[in-house]
């Protein structure tokens, strides 16, 4: 069997990185969007600790670190407006969101 | 189910008493879905079949809605067609918790009606139980109130103590719950051997224990925390409502029947009334704790001073009041416990209605827990005291 | 369990076997597949948990245990939490009956396997820019090298300190944010 | 026997540090079936405790003194009807209970029961101790949540929400022991749970005291955060019987909800297990510096054997006191077995105890001292299970908003406070 190298890592967060795309772009729900969100943060951070690995420093993991803490604060602002718009607009549907103002 | 759940969410919605002050619907924190919760009838912390309906905001409560009846079994309807002496087992059906007061107001009131008085030793011997009965209402309220607001401990310490009264009644009348230990005109039973060392030594049994009750909750931070500010309620709001008892004196307001109508033999014997100041559900239990002392009090006096003589009037044999109507009330543990008898001049009565302190204490509920949160309202539910077997009749 | 156990000892010997790595991986993919196409929030929540805790398990296979924790507890274990109660608040029973996916949802799959293609396409050209060596990280340290970078060493500012603090700060202003936006405008 | 089983005998390693699979698997087992026996056993003292507590006798008809009662449960809960109510989600109903009772278990890989009486030493130990623990509120929310139902969906908002904010400030807690683990001439403090009782060894004293009383302050945040975790009474919000019926397990019967007793057991001890670790000196012995010796050594080894004998002991004057009826004839039997297999147990630790002391005795003297460590770190878990039940006899149970004002607004404070002033003392006193 090939030993598993970098490359593998890179693909894996490639297609995870994809899928969250894919969520992003194609479902209407706020809650799955801000959850595909996460998965290409998450992608992100998997490149980052496997470039970390590659170079043999810690620079990458202190790099998703810090994504991580972006991920949390970007899930609670995010909850939050979630929140706000399904107080008003009783919907968590992104299709709906097509007003500036209410 | 009686209620669809939407017929619920109108009903709560529109459950506002005009005559309360003070309850405006509270803000709501989240414009989250609101949560129409059908509390009871099977649940374990609304003692027996109380259906409460709660409209929920998260766990603030915005309304509620007691759904009674579900114990209904016609007991004023039932007087109508059974003589007055027949009638009188089917009082202690009511509060099953104080039998013994039930059957007393019930005898008290049909001896005014027939204008006959009842012995001075048979008096004595009424308020000895009744005042055991209402240290034995008032232990069973407290263990399931502990028990509601989550401390497992006080229940079994207060049934303990609770058995001591109940092996008194049993050696006295024969049954332990529904005593039927009254006669109209009297006691049917003359004390027996040893029953004033007996309640003596009860007297003295009981009133540490009481102490230690107070030592488990009263100092107790989570216990305060609980009860304090939780379901109060203002003493113009009470007599507004109706409600009587505990409840209505832990809100400043000194009235008690044994006091202001004094029946039976209590006029012979000092005692308090316990007030309370803020109407809160701690004030609540402080009152009940301090009743139960008071009630000490007059037993160990009814004791001492109890008079020899016959225990039953004259009473005939048929009772066949004259024509009339008659109100009769007395302090029941839970409250004023009222009969309300209109006589044909048969020996069944015409109407008989009952005015039970529970049904009308119940009322308050809803004035109590709004904008609480769901813990509370059970907490609210075990401090108004309430027996389904007399809210429903 | 079994891979945690592996990863701690990794220092001795690379146990990291292409079997966990295969098996992780495609459980991070499969579940992740099932997140973006659930109906229901909450499986989707789930399976995005799944996920999660595979890419820790990749972590500690890449010598990252501190990571791999970091990884569990504040998405698994706090943001995943606040997803499902954010899901149980709102309540979504309208959305069953609902269309899942947009109505240009064609141009965002194919928008998504062009991105895809794209990042084969340079993994393939760029394989000489990702050599195939794997260092060998120091398993045991790994959390006081990673406190190096961010605190600072023997009174030495780290190289990290300055961007950490500003981390505190994103997060202060996400909480502000949340608690002034979930709160009722009075 | 095959190398890979004897080669690591001698080992002062965990078999996670000495890469031996073989041995971490059967930890695991032992492990598995340790917390189960425990969880059983603490079933069966939690109703006898609490019944005492509360003037009544507890379980006496299964089997003496009511020992078999935790079977007849187990049987009782196998056998009862599994019912999935008609509006839930099937799937999530099913796997509920598994989330719990593995982020439970999965805890336990990194407990160090002696120095090398774990499965592994991770590097980051504590850290996985939280993180997984906390997994465990998505086993409870989501139970909530599948179960369509109201009171189960209230009782997981609550659990989630609380289990959420006493996080913070057992996290916090746990900080400012880990801080003092870095009190040494390196200057680097560790996460691994191994290394923060061998921090307490080298420093001479169990964290509880160090800088006191940050240490006991630190402690009790923790103690209180952990009973708050693990839904019990004061806190037990989320199945407040008396408020929600049985809070987000009300919809579960037979062996699912049986599955989460076990995890809030399993659960129980693990927390106490991080409390032991990180404060009580883990596996450590009391006053392991001040009486110190091999006169010392003796007596505390003979602990485990007189603990034992003591539980013989007292079966056998249950055994005394038994009504002398014949249809008590069984009990007594039985009784009396279980008594003599306490006694036999005690021999055992006795003789190892007494022969295992000179190196070159029969028995390895590392048999006695891992029989004392393991003995030592759950006689200090015990006591914490001791007191879980007694705080369940004795508080009636917080309100909902209490609890939670009670965790952001006292013990977070309290336990960023004790944090940062650890880390002042720590810096003026090195």
């Amino acid at each position: 069997m090939v030993p598993i190298s970098t490359l593998h890592y890179l693909i894996v967060a490639a297609a995870l990185f994809v899928l969250g795309v894919v969520g992003v772009l194609t479902r209407r729900n706020l809650v799955v969007i801000l959850m595909s969100i996460e998965l290409i943060l998450n992608a992100v951070n998997l490149n980052l600790v496997a470039f970390s690995r590659m170079w043999g420093n810690l620079h990458g993991q202190v790099f998703s670190i810090f994504i991580t803490a972006d991920a949390a604060a970007e899930a609670a602002a995010g909850l939050g407006i979630l929140i706000a718009f399904f107080r008003n607009k009783e919907t968590v549907n992104v299709d709906e969101i097509d007003l500036l103002k209410w | 189910m009686t209620l669809s759940d939407e017929n619920a969410a109108n009903i709560v919605a529109g459950t506002t008493q005009d005559h309360v002050s003070g309850n405006d619907s509270p803000k709501t924190y989240l414009d989250s879905n609101e949560l129409i919760i059908n509390m009871g009838p099977q649940h374990p912390a609304t003692h027996g079949v109380l259906r409460v309906i709660l409209k929920l905001d998260g766990e603030r409560v915005l309304g509620t809605e007691c759904v009674i009846g579900y114990l209904h079994r016609g007991v004023e309807k039932i007087a109508e067609n059974r003589t007055y002496a027949m009638f009188n087992p089917y009082v202690d059906r009511m509060d099953y918790v104080a039998a013994v007061s039930n059957g007393l107001g019930y005898c008290e009131a049909v001896e005014k009606l027939l204008n006959v008085e009842a012995p001075a030793r048979a008096k004595y011997i009424r308020v000895i139980l009744a005042e055991l009965n209402r240290i034995a209402s008032h232990q069973l309220w407290l263990g399931t109130h502990a028990l509601d607001i989550g401390a497992m401990t006080p229940l079994f310490y207060t049934f303990r103590d609770r058995e001591e009264i109940l092996k008194i009644f049993e050696k006295y009348c024969g049954a332990r719950l529904t005593t039927h230990a009254f006669r109209i005109g009297g006691c049917l039973y003359e004390t027996y051997a040893g029953f004033e060392k007996e309640v003596k030594n009860f007297v003295k049994f009981v009133t540490p224990k009481i102490d230690e009750y107070e030592a488990l909750l009263t100092g107790n931070r989570i216990w305060m925390e609980r009860t304090k500010n939780v379901g109060v309620i203002s003493g113009p709001d009470c007599i507004a409502l109706g409600v009587t008892g505990p409840v209505l004196r832990a809100s400043g307001v000194q009235w008690d029947v044994r006091k202001a109508q004094p029946y039976a033999a209590y006029s012979e014997f000092e005692f308090e009334i316990p007030v309370g100041t803020t109407g809160d559900t701690y004030d609540r239990y402080l009152v009940r704790m301090s009743e139960m002392r008071q009630s000490l009090r007059i037993i160990e006096q009814a004791v001492n001073g109890l008079p020899e003589g016959p225990i039953m009037a004259k009473v005939p044999k048929v009772i066949k009041p004259p024509v009339g109507e008659i109100y009769h009330s007395i302090e029941s543990p839970k409250g004023e416990l009222g009969y309300f008898i209109v006589s044909d001049g048969t020996t069944q009565p015409y109407r008989l209605r009952v005015r039970p302190p529970s049904f009308v204490n119940l009322q308050a509920l809803d004035v109590m827990v709004r904008g609480l949160l769901v813990a509370d309202v059970v907490a609210v539910i075990g401090t108004i005291d309430i027996v389904l077997g007399e809210v429903d009749r | 369990m079994n891979s945690a156990i592996n990863a701690t000892n990794a220092t001795m010997a690379p146990v990291a076997t292409p079997y966990f790595f295969y098996g992780l991986a495609t459980l991070a993919i499969v579940s992740a597949f099932l997140v973006i196409t659930r109906r229901n929030v909450v499986h989707s929540a789930l399976a995005l948990i799944v996920t999660l805790l595979s890419v820790a398990g990749l972590y500690l296979m890449l010598y990252a245990p501190f990571v791999a924790g970091v990884q569990i507890i504040v998405y698994a274990g706090g943001v995943m939490v606040l997803f499902l109660f954010v899901i149980m608040l709102v309540n979504i029973d309208r959305s069953y009956k609902e269309k899942r996916f947009s109505g240009l949802w064609p141009i965002g799959l194919a928008a998504a396997s062009a991105l895809f293609t794209l990042f084969l396409f340079a993994f393939i050209k760029g394989r000489a820019l990702f050599p195939d060596r794997m260092m060998l990280l120091p398993e045991s340290s790994n959390t006081q090298q990673i406190a190096g970078l961010l605190y600072g060493d023997a009174g030495k500012m780290g190289q990290y300190t300055f961007a950490f603090e500003i981390a505190s700060l994103l997060l202060l202003v996400a909480i502000l944010a949340a608690v002034v936006m979930t709160k009722k405008r009075a | 026997m095959p190398d890979f089983v004897t080669s690591y005998l001698g080992s002062t390693l965990t078999p996670g540090e000495a890469g031996n699979q073989f041995w971490a698997l059967v930890y695991v087992f032992v492990i598995f079936a340790g917390v189960s026996l425990a969880v059983m056993s603490m079933n069966w003292l939690e109703r006898k405790a609490l019944a005492h507590f509360q003037i009544r006798l507890g379980p006496m008809r299964t089997g003496p003194h009511g020992l078999l009662q935790p079977i007849a449960d187990a049987i009782k809960l196998l056998l009862k009807e599994d019912i999935i109510p008609a509006g839930a989600d099937r799937f999530v109903f099913w796997v509920a209970p598994l989330i719990g009772l593995l982020a439970a278990f999965t805890v336990y890989t990194v407990i160090p029961f002696g120095p090398s009486q774990a499965v592994s030493d991770m590097n980051i130990g504590i850290l996985f101790m939280l993180g997984v623990s906390s997994l465990g509120v998505l086993g409870v929310v989501v139970a909530g949540w599948a179960s369509n139902s109201n009171y189960p969906l209230i009782g997981a908002l609550r659990s989630s929400a609380q289990m959420v904010s006493y996080e913070v400030a057992m996290g916090l807690a746990v900080v400012s022991a880990i801080l003092m683990t870095s009190l040494n001439e390196t200057g680097t403090g560790t996460l691994s749970m191994i290394g923060i009782v061998r921090a307490q060894q080298e420093q001479g004293v169990w964290f509880i005291f160090k800088f006191f009383p940050l240490g006991l302050i630190a402690f009790i945040v923790f103690a209180i955060a952990m009973v708050a975790e693990t839904n019990r009474a004061p806190f037990d919000m989320a199945e407040a019987e008396s408020e929600l019926t049985a809070g987000y397990h009300t919809e579960y019967s037979g062996l699912r909800w049986s599955l989460f007793m076990l995890a809030e057991y399993a659960a129980m001890i693990s927390v106490s297990s991080i409390a032991v670790t990180l404060w009580l000196g883990g596996w450590m012995r009391p006053f392991s510096r001040l009486l110190r010796g091999s006169a010392w050594d003796l007596i505390f080894s003979l602990f485990p054997a007189v603990t034992f004998m003591g539980l013989a002991a007292v079966a056998f004057v249950g055994v005394v006191r038994m009504p002398r009826r014949s249809d008590f004839k069984v009990q007594k039997i039985g009784l009396a077995v279980f008594g003599w297999l306490l006694g036999f147990i005690a021999l055992m630790l006795l003789i190892i105890a007494i022969a295992g002391r000179s190196n070159g005795a029969a028995i390895p003297s590392t048999v006695n001292q891992s029989i004392g460590y393991i003995y030592w770190f759950l006689l200090k878990v015990a006591v914490f299970m001791y007191l879980f039940i007694w705080y369940r006899a004795t508080w009636p149970r917080y309100r909902f908003d209490q609890l939670m004002r009670v965790g952001w607004k006292v013990l977070l404070p309290i336990s960023l406070t004790v944090l940062v002033a650890t880390a002042i003392v720590g810096i003026l006193l090195s």
